[in-house]
């Protein structure tokens, strides 16, 4: 009963936070047909910079605290996540739809996104909640994974002519994934903020501190903008996946708030985790499945983690996980 | 005029902007070392919308220009058709005439 | 070469940039289920000149390619016409031959 | 005598404000024909920004104020205001040019310009004069009801065949008249603004008030390009077009600054609702006029606020401005 | 369909971004006054790839589409042919109708 | 001994900046064949920006320090020093080139690169070592007497009928030059700065100043992109040329450390007047050759200056040249 208040009072301040509100504003824009656009380049500019914001900042905290035997099993145990959570999910979702879009959906929910990850760390930060550096670290490593569980699964299942081997190849797919442009950003980023002295650290903080709310409420409202125009979508993807959107993510929570537990994580850290498990991929696992699973609907895939996943995570999810997560560790 | 210009075709092609790069591999395989690209491209067909929306450059299209002698057509149009068949896109021939310069 | 090129109509529209959804619209509704568009596209006509470069999308224009069979053409320029008396733009036609895929 | 004197000095201190300075910059380098140049994606990130920052500010400020009935009577004033004078600018501009170029120009000159108004609460800010954050809400009802009546009135004076009554649909314009995007944008970050606390407005703070006067110099070097672009369109407007963008803001200018006395606002906001009165839009009224009045000559209207009546207002008519409420006020 | 429609030549022309402007000066001076422009294009050619990934214009092609008469044509390549002799490009010509409104 | 010593130690401590660091990135993001981009209206605003914040942070300083007849005489250094580079290296190159390549080049390594110089001015104050404003005056007049030296050559010793004398003219050339954009807002922003008062450059400081590190370090990751993708060019480029995109920055370096010293200038200003002289464009005068001596091969001087040069400035040539300039002041 207590906790039952005390998750609608961390519902509501998470509602009052800006940059949820901003997203919320974005919706609307598209729901009341107003022509507020944002460019793509200013899209991807903000992207890369919260990439690099995120990464350079964890990197700073990582070289503070050095890494530790239980870094490295964090770690581990997020790398397994991503890799477990599409085989499950394919299972399920081959139940009701193609062997195609089934794999493309297992590999989305298996991979996370780092919008949701840092809106995360802001939502902590507005509470006052430590997290640590090394997180960002999970985050990366939980983006591709995911994707060649995917497709070894569709590979597996599907039928044979519709594989066309020749123009497939593993080395090539594994480099995509690995290397791919945010993965790639937030590393990088995170290494050279572990390799900075402080004075260089100190002289960044403007720009990756300071400026962080800010860009982020700003990117929300075109996250908001972008998930709002799939609003449309979502009744090609019918009733039973729109419940798998949310469902999965509850799911996936539950799990991550278990093996946190059972990790001994601080409840910042265990919140970062089980937003990592809960939440979906819409940019390197949509690019990555459009060239190797071209039949699947990418309409589908994208459509659920964008316009369902993401916000039931950012609105709900977070104030949702952390209530549970601080009555779990009680 | 006849001395100045030199009849060709003209290709377009609408790819998949993910694909691009690989596509444009192909064509210099093929022995294309003349084409024009607009990188942004967006549009609707038989898979759907592709309205370039996205944060990156998924659901978005790139658009070929290729002038070359009739004699290459086919070589190019049968390196594109298994990517255009796999990926969607669209592939059109028309003619045109080429200023000598 | 017959059998896998079919001959269309190659249908090229600009058109205010302000107008281009209503516009896309109007070519749905005519049945037009194919088509690519460059948003951003500059240029000068009788109207004057359009050079893209305010604060939002006007004076700009928007280009359109559609490739369709010859019957459709009627329908599609009949639609169009209303609008590029109104707001100006232009539209031509031309000849093409399909890649089946 | 004295006031003359105090004129020139603030006219001269506007003049070297950095902002009103990149301003010339940009002019000069169309002038000289350098190639300096600014994407047009840019220009949207700025405006955007800008747009965010105020409505932002301008909310927490409201939320600290409180909303009185004063505040609701100066909010009707600003909308008569935008609604009263397309109406005699219309019945002048007939005298000398055609119906349809009358209406765009009349609605132009009763919408606002929200750069005009920005860079008149950082020309405030400068010079310590406090500004209240209700004015951000004049600014945004003020953008469309010009647009509305210009439409009755060239739907009234128009000939009936030019008029093209199917393709026309009022509910369609007041939409998008109401639902553009920059008023849009303006009224979502005042009400996120108002309802957000004062821990998330400070963790904003450095993106939406220490950004702020850097941003605006750099988006008033943009406006100089873009101004300066259009002054060789001059010579098509004449004479008494120019002269028309200069005295109907004088105009609206000592209208507003009579009501401002009557509503008793403070120096600050008697600026501001002047600066509002007497500035002209080239964003949304342009866009809306190109779509339903596509008769009349865009390049006229847009190059009268945005090459005369813009540069004016932010040289000259800011210090005019406030002298006159300076002295008025005494 | 004959009377709303009008035989027209179709120009294209890729050129050095650099030298947009002073192009599209010379087609005016030579009583062109219709054109559209696609002002970011990129393309490999006789001399190398230009991949429009410089911090300026420098190594990117623009792209200018004219509608004009017949008896225009050879006026326009004429003042054209320099400008790609020195700089590089690719000028087609190809037919197509105008849709007259 | 001991010099060698501080100058590894230097070395690695410039290795360790994360605007060195970030650059490195985006290098090996083009070798690993990331997908990472950044879109290129995002290159032009940051580079609209440092160049902005630089000049204007320039005014500021030389509106403290005052112009005296020391600066002038440095001034005219740097121009004379960006019109003879190129006349030397011309007759260098005409041993192993053709003329307008040899041309082209010549006017490259004469002009200057001012990511790099923005870079020495980041290396400073990361050192703590004051630099004067007046510098940005230096670099923004070295950017184009090159331009027209390197044509003079041209002209000079190109044969006649490659020079198609018809379409060529002088005064547009001297005009590009020296109206191009960025000089334009460098030199802009230099007198704004000059021009505003304490309270307007405080009140626009953390947008010049307190962001320009983050800054710095995005835009050069997104040189290292550039410059990464340049890389393979470096074939065509052969042994000879690269040599030469490291010896003459180095000779270069050689003698602004002479003239440093005869001029008598401080560690910081002999820095940047030495990183000015060795530094080579590939902004301004890529633009400018490609244009008036359009047989170049731009792929050779853009990949010289770019892949070479740059990196080789920014990772060896600074802590080289501080460490020799710190040994010669002693
Ligand atoms: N009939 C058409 N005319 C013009 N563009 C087309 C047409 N059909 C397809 N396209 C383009 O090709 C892309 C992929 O088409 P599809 O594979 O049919 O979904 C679309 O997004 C359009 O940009
Ligand atoms: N002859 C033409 N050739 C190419 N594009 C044209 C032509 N005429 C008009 N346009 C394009 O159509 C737009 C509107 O034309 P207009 O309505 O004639 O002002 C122009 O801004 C150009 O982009
Ligand atoms: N055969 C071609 N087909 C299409 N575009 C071409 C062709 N040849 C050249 N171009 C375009 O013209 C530009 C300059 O060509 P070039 O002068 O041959 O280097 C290239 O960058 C391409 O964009
Ligand atoms: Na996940
Ligand atoms: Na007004
Ligand atoms: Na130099």
């Amino acid at each position: 009963m207590m906790q039952c208040i005390m998750n609608t009072e961390l519902l509501l301040s998470n509602l009052l936070n800006p940059a949820v509100m901003f997203f919320f504003l974005g919706m609307l824009a598209v729901l009341a047909r107003s022509d507020l656009e944002i460019p793509q380049s200013i899209s991807k500019l903000m992207s890369l910079y919260l990439l690099l914001a995120i990464g350079f900042k964890g990197g700073v905290e990582l070289g503070h605290s050095g890494i530790t035997g239980d870094i490295l099993v964090t770690l581990l145990a997020a790398v397994l996540m991503s890799a477990i959570v599409p085989v499950y999910c394919f299972f399920i979702l081959r139940k009701f739809i193609s062997t195609h879009d089934g794999a493309a959906i297992a590999a989305t929910y298996g991979s996370i996104s780092a919008v949701t990850f840092i809106t995360a760390v802001a939502f902590l930060e507005a509470m006052d909640i430590r997290s640590s550096g090394y997180m960002v670290a999970a985050m990366a490593l939980m983006e591709s994974p995911a994707i060649i569980v995917g497709l070894i699964l569709y590979r597996m299942y599907s039928e044979k002519d519709e594989n066309d081997v020749d123009s497939f190849s593993w080395s090539k797919l594994i480099r995509e994934a690995c290397f791919n442009g945010s993965v790639f950003l937030i590393v990088g980023s995170l290494i050279i903020g572990f390799l900075s002295t402080d004075k260089h650290a100190a002289s960044m903080s403007v720009f990756t501190n300071d400026l962080f709310k800010g860009v982020l409420a700003l990117f929300l409202l075109d996250m908001g903008l972008i998930a709002g125009r799939r609003l449309g979508a979502l009744t090609d993807a019918g009733f039973k996946l729109i419940a798998f959107s949310v469902l999965v993510p509850l799911i996936n929570a539950v799990i991550a708030i278990f093996i946190s537990n059972m990790l001994d994580l601080s409840i910042g850290d265990a919140l970062l985790f089980t937003v990592l498990c809960a939440s979906a991929s819409y940019i390197a696992v949509p690019a990555a499945m459009r060239l190797s699973i071209p039949q699947a609907n990418a309409s589908l895939y994208v459509t659920m983690s964008l316009a369902v996943t993401f916000p039931f995570n950012i609105i709900i999810g977070l104030p949702l996980y952390l209530a549970t997560i601080q009555w779990v560790m009680l | 005029m006849g001395d100045v210009m030199k009849p060709v075709k003209r290709i377009e092609i609408i790819i998949d902007s993910l694909d691009l790069k690989s596509c444009l591999q192909e064509l210099e395989k093929t022995g294309v070392s003349g084409y024009t690209v607009i990188k942004d491209v967006i549009g609707n067909g038989d898979r759907g919308t592709r309205s370039g929306d996205m944060l990156n450059d998924t659901m978005k299209n790139s658009y070929i220009l290729i002038a070359c002698e009739e004699s290459e057509v086919k070589m190019i149009t049968d390196a594109l058709r298994p990517k255009l068949k796999r990926f969607g896109g669209m592939c059109l021939v028309s003619d045109a005439s080429w200023l000598l310069h």
